[in-house]
């Protein structure tokens, strides 16, 4: 007897974070209360993308959206929706320029003007449960690779489809597999790039933990095409909900003769191995990875040999982006041509984004290629909040550049952010108000790849070291003219010499914001100000007395907060920072609930 | 030290030799740390040079020659992190363990760490405390987490 | 758990699709059974299971049963309001299992309105 | 062969090879600082990097590991690539300011100091600068790997495991060698190049065994290659051209069926250490013949010239002939070449070093052509003579001066009186004796010996070459004591017999020879055992013996000893000399 409802109660990480297993309990216990269990199921589901308001529950067949749910919501909600049929509003979600609360989720605009291809059964399905990925057309593609389509086949499907790797250097992913296909050399092994390293991006996570065998039908449909016969799939430890379900998803497939030998009686046979990551940003390059899956430090070497003729074990690899493998069911069931039409003349199909910073709507995006960087900025992602101004977006993670405000119209594909000098990456969108600081950001990315170099080429490992101190200089305010010449000439050496992709995106950053905020770098060299007030070394803090006492009735949560007990004061009375004792640490400012700290 | 336990972990992985960084990780997560005693037998029995298996231990920041506190503290320094002010987050927790990043307090009670992006841009800034996950972290929530978790330590330390 | 193989990996599917069609969202065919207090009382619960019944016995994924709350005409309940896409809803009223039946019989595979069940043609909006 | 252009030469190289050769081909220098020419190119110093055109441009390219392709441009010494060198090498300047390797590229390149500091700064002159040729070294060539890069990032080391002593280290060097910066040393002595006679030792794993070896080839000293330590290396198959190395060689025994045998085994020297008053082994500076000889080499340890053990020529140098020959305790013939040799070294010894030179000889045997003539120049250059044997050879007093001297006493037989003669050196020339192994060698062949223990020829004056077995010939000092020239006469005529019976094709043998009755034979070898020309064998197949017609003499030891009868004369069965006599009666 089937159910009559269908709770999808978000399970991700951000939602689990945010206490969705407990909602999913709440909801079970008072379901079963009402002894409503026969005819209401709960369902846990991967990631739903809309992280910044879990934990999220959609409900079916309606359609109906909640978010931010508690376990107290729980009895309420129940009665007055499962039972009476009445949605509850207030536990819906509220875009910010109408206040009207938005019961269906297709009609939130963060969802509608989404076309899912990758993410195509989040928040559907069960993650931990096979039978509802078949029941999705899940492997039905592998079953048509295997039974309807030969090998070549199969790479001219992904040929056509335009298909090219989505983890950030876009290539075209038929030519890849056409390489491994006629490299020499037995065995051949199908990898998984799932390091998803870059800070802000989390797609991959998102895909593995709510749709891992989307993964797996797409390595098994590329092993099939290039004649591998066994996987690896590498994925972060720091993931851990997705490499359980990963596992999970492995022993379920196993279990069905998925995977193994003579998968599907037709022959075919294939396996998937979990390599866990321990913790290494350089590992998500292709060839580090491979060496970290040999056991050894993720150190990367210089290519050619590509790894499609010298992979793992010196054998031809074909290695693709957890997105990338996952986009392939879909074009084995619909076509290459289906995909194909989706996107632009160079950049086909969809791409994940992930959408985070100074924005609304916090969450994963999947969108056509092409569609412009205003439509998913304010049409997707809800614009900036408080009424700020966007000042940049940051695509590509460390390994990209900040595409500035006169950019916004900027159609997103491959080349034309390689041309605005960022890079598509693995698909991080950190957007940025005028409270960001472009130096800062470029302080701030390459603090990070000079954490993470391997520190084997010395441009990287020496440059990256001596860019940082520059720039520290410059947010410290001690930097000259000269220091910003070098600084050009020492990022434009370590993008060209640099032994890997680490090293030669690594100056990206600061390369983009030297051309588009050059004036916010002077700024700071001239008149030694920070002009977004982020650099804490060149602001002043002061407390407008007025504020402080008509408003805030001198609370002291700044002078009971301060490190260095350098604000004074009695309560009820105007408090005032002492500045020879303030080292600009800048906490008076966030834990005044009446923004009586001013910065100047 | 429990050399049995290092002999568990080989046998759960075949000793096979390329799973190095697996048996690395489940020895890490058994003591904390990668103690020498437990690296020189590990790299012995399956048959990997010593040197190996320490450049490794070095190499990856998930892995410690040093023992580790109990709860072991990580502040996201993701970029969404960064944006909103994570290292506030991060200088707070330690004036309030007086340690700095990357070490231990003394008890072995806490460790304090940051960590690149936990993939919960949604929610942050993120600290995680042992497997336990804290979104939206402002500064007065630091001073809860760490009053939380030592509280907790002084009960587990009586039973 | 048996290996499977080509042709029983449709079959797992048909079967798991019918445990989860429901949150397809596209119906042709959507039923929504009244169940506020007074619906309940009236026995709406068993019209529920009658018409989860029809859709599973005749596999229908095209038809959607769902609930609301109480349609605002207790003393004709157990009510039903059915939505052919494209046609305006029709209320069903004094419900049996029976009635039911002959609902999904004729109007929701036959195209045909059971007239004689029916309350009203158009409906408000739910929400 | 792939056609490529750099910095506008055109060249051919072979597919494989890297624009760092190619280049280094055509003479045009490219700094390097990670490669090494016998270890995987690594690509991380990027110091090496050359503008490669592609269809979008001009790319940098690690030279020494991106292959030449055809029709490829390349430019070495662009602005833009001196520029990227100068920049990367600046980087690394201004952390390690004070590598000598690192200022020779600088300033190769204008660059006259860094503009950074890198907080990392580390002044020392041999800092390890991470090109990783050690590390590389010993994991990829030595396959040891006891050092690894520990750490990453700005952080990386070159480290042992824990820092302490690694336990698969084997000591072999490698890491040092390569180290551009000498960062890390090797302490132990670099045998590199010294002879193998000051070592007692081969010098390398890899060395010639003397200067003047027969055949001139190298041989590997299995206990130093690392090859057989780690299994790795094999870096000299890598260098060596013709292929000529190879690790899996072992001594091996080759069967060569031959109808002659010259058995020239030569000879043992006398050890006189058993002669307690010759001092030899005990006291310093006393040598034998043989030792001197190789002290007189121009190859040897001292190069040629005469030294003492204190590295002083000797002020005087005794030679003591006749030590172990016409002795009755040792040898009593005579060794016959020691006299001239003894007096070849007083010609020389002083000769080179000026030294005063004392023989003692008990009789100056200088016969033959040129040699007596030898005798009076050596006797013209001032060297003494003087007939008696040596009683003992002592240390010289204890006085500092005369420390490390020697005094020979003897009896001075002509003017009959005892002497004490102080010297610096003392040369025993030793005598000839038989090879140890001698009579082994003579049962193999069925030779007979003297009583000397050399091998005794057919006949002295008429057959000195041959032995009692037909095509079994002895030359040179197996035969007895003789010098060069007696020698090689003596192989040459034994060549020529040996020829002699090859170019007539067949062998005539003596009809009288013994036979085995193989039904009767019950496989005892007894025979075998008494035959003194060793040529009867066992047949284990049939389990009897058998008579090799071409050894066998017909001597009838054999017939006499066979138990059972078995053995009889061919030709002369008792049944055959019975009817003989009954013939011989009837008349």
């Amino acid at each position: 007897m089937p159910h009559r409802m269908h709770l999808m109660v978000c399970a991700g990480t951000g939602c689990v974070a945010n206490r969705s297993p407990e909602v999913r309990d709440a909801l079970v216990t008072e379901i079963a209360k009402r002894g409503l269990e026969n005819e209401i199921q709960v369902v846990t589901t991967g990631c739903n993308g809309f992280c910044g308001a879990g934990p999220l529950m959609v409900v079916q067949p309606d359609g109906i959206f909640y978010q931010q749910l508690s376990p107290k919501d729980v009895p309420h909600l129940v009665e007055e929706h499962f039972l009476k049929g009445r949605p509850v509003q207030k536990l819906m979600y509220v875009p910010p320029e109408t206040r009207t609360p938005l019961p269906k989720m297709m009609d939130i605009p963060f969802f509608s003007r989404q076309r899912l291809i990758a993410l195509r059964n989040r928040g559907l399905i069960d993650p931990e449960r096979i039978e509802e990925y078949i029941a999705r057309d899940g492997y039905a593609a592998l079953a048509k690779a295997l039974s309807q389509m030969t090998p070549q086949q199969i790479l001219e499907e992904v040929k056509i489809s335009g298909l090219r790797g989505r983890g950030g250097a876009g290539f075209p992913t038929g030519a890849k597999w056409e390489h491994v296909l006629k490299a020499e050399g037995e065995p051949k092994y199908v990898i998984c790039n799932g390091d998803e390293g870059d800070p802000g991006a989390f797609m991959d996570r998102s895909i593995v933990e709510s749709d891992p065998h989307s993964v797996i039908e797409g390595m098994l449909i590329g092993a099939r095409a290039i004649g591998a016969r066994w996987g690896v799939v590498y994925i972060r430890n720091e993931y851990p909900l997705a490499v359980q379900r990963l596992m999970i998803a492995l022993e379920q497939a196993r279990e069905y003769g998925l995977l193994g030998d003579n998968i599907l009686d037709t022959g075919f046979d294939f396996d998937i191995s979990v390599s866990r990551g321990a913790g290494a940003f350089v590992c998500g390059e292709a060839t580090a990875l491979v060496s970290a899956v040999e056991g050894r430090p993720g150190e990367p070497r210089a290519r050619p040999p590509r790894l499609a003729q010298h992979g793992l074990w010196g054998k031809p690899t074909c290695l693709n982006n957890v997105e990338t493998w996952a986009d392939v069911p879909p074009i084995i069931n619909n076509g290459g041509a289906w995909y194909a039409q989706i996107g632009t003349e160079k950049s086909k199909g969809t791409k994940v984004f992930s959408l985070v910073g100074k924005i609304n709507n916090t969450g994963l995006v999947e969108v056509p290629m092409g569609i412009t960087l205003r439509e998913i900025i304010y049409d997707i992602g809800g614009g900036v909040p408080g009424g700020k101004k966007f000042k940049a977006v940051q695509t590509g993670g460390p390994s990209g550049g900040c595409i500035p405000n006169e950019l916004i119209d900027l159609p997103i594909d491959f080349e034309s952010l390689a041309e605005a000098g960022s890079m598509m990456g693995s698909g991080g969108m950190v957007i940025m108000d005028e409270d960001t600081c472009m130096v800062d950001v470029a302080r701030y990315f390459l603090a990070f790849t000079q954490d993470e170099s391997c520190g084997k080429c010395a441009p990287c490992r020496e440059g990256t070291q001596l860019m940082l101190d520059i720039l520290t200089r410059i947010t410290d305010g001690h930097g000259t003219m000269e220091d910003l010449d070098a600084l050009e000439e020492v990022a434009k050496v370590v993008a060209e010499t640099s032994l890997c992709g680490l090293g030669t995106s690594a100056p990206n950053p600061v390369l983009t914001t030297m051309r588009y905020f050059r004036d916010e770098y002077l700024a700071h060299i001239g008149a030694h100000k920070c002009p977004a007030h982020v650099c804490r070394q060149l602001n002043t803090y002061r407390i407008d007395p007025a504020i402080c006492v008509e408003r805030g009735h001198g609370c002291g949560v700044c002078r009971r907060e301060c490190p260095e007990k350098a604000i004074f004061g009695e309560k009820n009375q105007a408090h005032r920072v002492d500045a020879t004792l303030c080292n600009k640490c800048g906490t008076c400012v966030d834990v005044c609930h009446f923004n009586a700290v001013i910065v100047e | 030290m429990q050399l049995e336990t290092v002999d568990r972990i080989i046998q759960q992985h075949h000793a096979d030799k390329t799973a190095l960084i697996a048996m690395l990780q489940d020895v890490q997560s058994e003591f904390t740390y990668l103690p020498q005693e437990a690296l020189v037998y590990l790299s012995r029995t399956i048959e990997v040079p010593l040197s190996r298996a320490y450049s490794l231990a070095t190499f990856y920041r998930a892995f410690s020659l040093k023992p580790k506190g109990r709860y072991s503290i990580a502040v996201c320094m993701g970029t969404a992190c960064h944006v909103k002010a994570a290292v506030k987050i991060l200088e707070k927790f330690e004036r309030l363990l007086h340690i700095k990043t990357g070490q231990t307090t003394p008890d072995l009670n806490f460790g304090l760490e940051e960590v690149r992006c936990l993939g919960c841009c949604g929610l942050a800034p993120v600290v995680t405390v042992g497997p336990d996950l804290y979104g939206k972290v402002m500064l007065p929530k630091v001073d809860q987490i760490v009053k939380q978790y030592q509280k907790q330590g002084a009960r587990d330390a009586k039973t | 758990m048996p290996k499977l193989k080509l042709e029983d990996l449709a079959e797992v599917r048909e079967k798991a699709r019918k445990a989860t069609s429901l949150r397809e969202g596209a119906a042709r065919v959507k039923m929504t059974v009244h169940m506020g207090t007074c619906g309940i009382a009236a026995g709406a619960r068993k019209i529920v299971e009658a018409a989860l019944r029809e859709v599973e016995q005749g596999d229908l994924r095209d038809v959607m049963v769902t609930t609301s709350g109480c349609a605002g005409l207790c003393s004709r309940e157990p009510m039903a309001t059915v939505e052919v896409v494209g046609e305006a809803p029709v209320k069903y009223v004094d419900l049996t299992e029976a009635k039911v039946k002959a609902i999904f019989k004729e109007h929701i595979l036959g195209g045909k309105i059971v007239e004689q069940y029916a309350l009203a043609i158009g409906s408000e909006r739910a929400y | 062969m792939i056609r490529l252009t750099i910095d506008g030469k055109t060249t051919e190289v072979e597919r494989g090879t890297t624009l760092l050769h190619a280049a280094r081909f055509l003479d045009i220098k490219i700094p390097t600082l990670c490669y090494h020419p016998l270890i995987k190119p690594f690509a991380a110093c990027r110091l090496c990097v050359v503008e490669v055109k592609r269809s979008w441009g001009m790319e940098l390219v690690p030279s020494c590991h991106v292959a030449c392709q055809e029709g490829m441009e390349v430019s070495t010494g662009s602005s833009h690539v001196l520029a990227a060198r100068r920049l990367v090498l600046e980087l690394m300047l201004a952390r390690w300011p004070n590598v000598p390797i690192l200022r020779k590229y600088a300033a190769e390149l204008g660059l006259e100091k860094p503009r950074f500091a890198s907080p990392l700064r580390d002044e020392r002159e041999d800092a390890c600068i991470l090109c990783g040729l050690c590390v590389r070294a010993c994991d990829e060539v030595v396959g040891a790997s006891a050092i690894s890069f520990a750490e990453r990032g700005i952080g990386r080391r070159v480290a042992t495991p824990f820092n302490l002593e690694s336990e698969s280290c084997i000591a072999c060097g490698a890491c040092a060698l390569v180290c551009p910066t000498s960062y890390i040393k090797f302490e132990a002595e670099d045998h590199r190049g010294k002879p193998p006679e000051f070592l007692l030792d081969p010098n390398t794993a890899i060395y010639m065994p003397t200067a003047q070896a027969v055949p001139k080839v190298p041989s590997i000293d299995r206990d130093s290659c690392i090859h057989f330590q780690t299994g790795g290396c094999q870096k000299c198959v890598e260098v060596c051209e013709p292929g000529a190395v190879n690790h899996k060689m072992v001594d091996e025994e080759i069967e060569v069926e031959v109808g002659q045998v010259l058995v020239a085994i030569g000879y043992d020297t006398f050890d006189p250490t058993p002669m307690a008053q010759y001092a030899y082994g005990r006291l310093d500076n006393v040598y034998t013949g043989l030792e001197v000889e190789r002290m007189l080499n121009s190859t040897g340890p001292t190069g040629g010239r005469v030294l003492l053990k204190n590295g002083k020529p000797p002020r005087a140098v005794g030679i003591v002939h006749c030590v172990g020959s016409r002795d009755e305790n040792y040898h009593r013939y005579c060794s016959r070449v020691c006299c001239m040799y003894a007096l070849k070294f007083a010609h020389v010894v002083k000769e080179r070093s000026g030294a005063e030179i004392y023989n003692f000889y008990i009789d100056m045997r200088a016969f033959g052509k040129g040699y007596e003539e030898f005798y009076s120049r050596v006797l013209n250059e001032g060297a003494n003579v003087i007939r008696g044997k040596v009683a003992e050879v002592v240390q010289a007093g204890w006085s500092k001066q005369k420390e490390g001297a020697l005094l020979l006493r003897c009896e001075d037989t002509l003017i009959g009186r005892f002497r004490e003669i102080p010297v610096d050196m003392v040369i025993l020339c030793n005598a000839i004796e038989p090879r140890r192994d001698a009579e082994q060698v003579g049962r193999l062949f069925g030779l007979s010996r003297s009583p000397d223990g050399f091998f005794l020829e057919r006949h002295p004056k008429l057959d000195p070459v041959a032995t009692m077995t037909d095509g079994i010939f002895v030359a040179g000092c197996a035969q007895g004591p003789k010098d060069i020239p007696d020698v090689v006469a003596q192989a040459c005529a034994a060549a020529a017999r040996m020829m002699a019976t090859i170019s007539k094709g067949e062998v005539e043998i003596d009809p009288v020879r013994a036979e085995v009755m193989e039904e009767y034979c019950s496989g005892c070898r007894v025979c075998s055992a008494l035959c003194p020309y060793s040529a009867i064998s066992y047949v284990a197949e049939r389990k009897v013996s058998q008579v090799n017609s071409a050894l066998c003499k017909g001597c009838g030891t054999c017939v006499a000893a066979c138990p059972s009868g078995a053995m009889t004369g061919y030709g002369f069965t008792d049944r055959q000399i019975n009817a003989e006599l009954e013939g011989v009666l009837a008349v």
